[in-house]
């Protein structure tokens, strides 16, 4: 049961093949991918910056609460730091528990606590040039643009 | 006074100019300092859309700083 | 969108490739394992049989049910048959989304219905050499048991 | 009287001892020809736990059999 960042890509089938557990029936994977539109506009690449000692912290404990709540017999999650192109995994969870009910729910709570509570921020970088740290807009400010940032 | 340490990620860095600075405190807690440090270099964040973490645990804005701490203050979160 | 039943092992990570989109923002995958134990026996291995023909056309039907209740970018499905030994995929749920919900939503119902409608059948090998068709248990009837089959 | 063709899959085609045969039909659904096979062969799964299939496409056990029919009676399913 592990959380960790990782600032070189991550390999899913490496990730998964650490689960492997001849007792459990059910493996669930969810992994975000980086997507080429965001509200409408077109993103070239984003970078993802972590606060590390807390985010492993609060990983840590959204995997032990998920342990918790649900029936399962292993699950982890990295989430990618660094600046990720298209298509690359941003964030891996896997989970694997007797029965497939339970691993479908603690990997949909994994990563919805994940997203929520990790002290992470995502910067997206679209194809005119600008720039976007995601959910810092404020008002009078155009979308969280930081294309002309301060000194 | 205590004298702390302070982080800034994301947004917070870009706009401060910088990743992290020493400061001697003149004013009682952490969403004090936010609230100075907001209007001396102009963050765009209010303080009620910032949680603050102090020595790498996510503290209220109303704790009272102590000589030493490392300070973060933490913009909304976008991982996943 | 494809089904297919496969005579050899299932590759997760070649599947999943095959649903790389830089549209989608969301992956979640199911894989149904052989585990060790069912309802208190040790299994060793077991056989999958399916009524291809039928199988194949139901197993197209459900993903075009998914495709049409979530939105989803992309789907797949394969259900392994043959003999399989511990820890072997016995299938696969490949789903992806611009956003996570759907694709958890459309993993859940791909594998529920697979499970629930599909023409294959399992035959259980246990630790006594014992076997057993699940399911096929009936009153006066070992646990299906077909350890002394007809002639 | 029509001529059909049957497969088994499964504990039927275990408890039958073959895989396909190919049946003159003396009764007039899939139903009744399912139960006169179960007594026949002595099936341990009733009719109510049995599907039906006729040239690859489910049917209800009430479907009439007609020459040339690919009939397949279907065991309770587990897959996944």
């Amino acid at each position: 049961m592990t959380f960790r960042l990782s600032p070189s890509p991550i390999d899913p089938a490496a990730l998964a093949l650490n689960l492997r557990d001849d007792a459990a029936g059910a493996f669930v994977s969810f992994e975000g991918w980086v997507r080429n539109r965001n509200e409408g506009q077109a993103v070239q690449s984003l970078e993802y910056e972590a606060y590390a000692p807390l985010a492993e912290k609060e990983g840590a404990r959204i995997l032990t609460e998920a342990r918790e709540k649900f029936r399962v017999t292993g699950l982890a999650c990295v989430h990618r730091v660094g600046h990720l192109q298209l298509g690359e995994v941003a964030v891996w969870v896997g989970v694997t528990a007797e029965h497939r009910g339970e691993a479908f729910e603690a990997a949909r709570y994994v990563i919805d606590e994940a997203k929520a509570r990790l002290p992470i921020w995502k910067k997206e970088h679209y194809a005119g040039g600008a720039t976007a740290w995601i959910n810092c807009a404020t008002r009078g400010d155009h979308a969280g643009s930081a294309a002309n940032p301060p000194a | 006074m205590p004298a702390i340490h302070v982080q800034y990620f994301a947004i917070l860095r870009e706009q401060r100019g910088l990743a992290q600075e020493e400061l001697v405190v003149t004013v009682a807690t952490a969403g004090e300092l936010y609230e100075q440090l907001r209007q001396r270099h102009r963050f765009t964040l209010p303080l009620a859309r910032i949680r603050v973490a102090v020595n790498d645990e996510f503290v209220s804005a109303e704790t009272t700083l102590r000589d030493h701490d490392r300070v973060v203050f933490i913009p909304p979160v976008a991982g996943g």
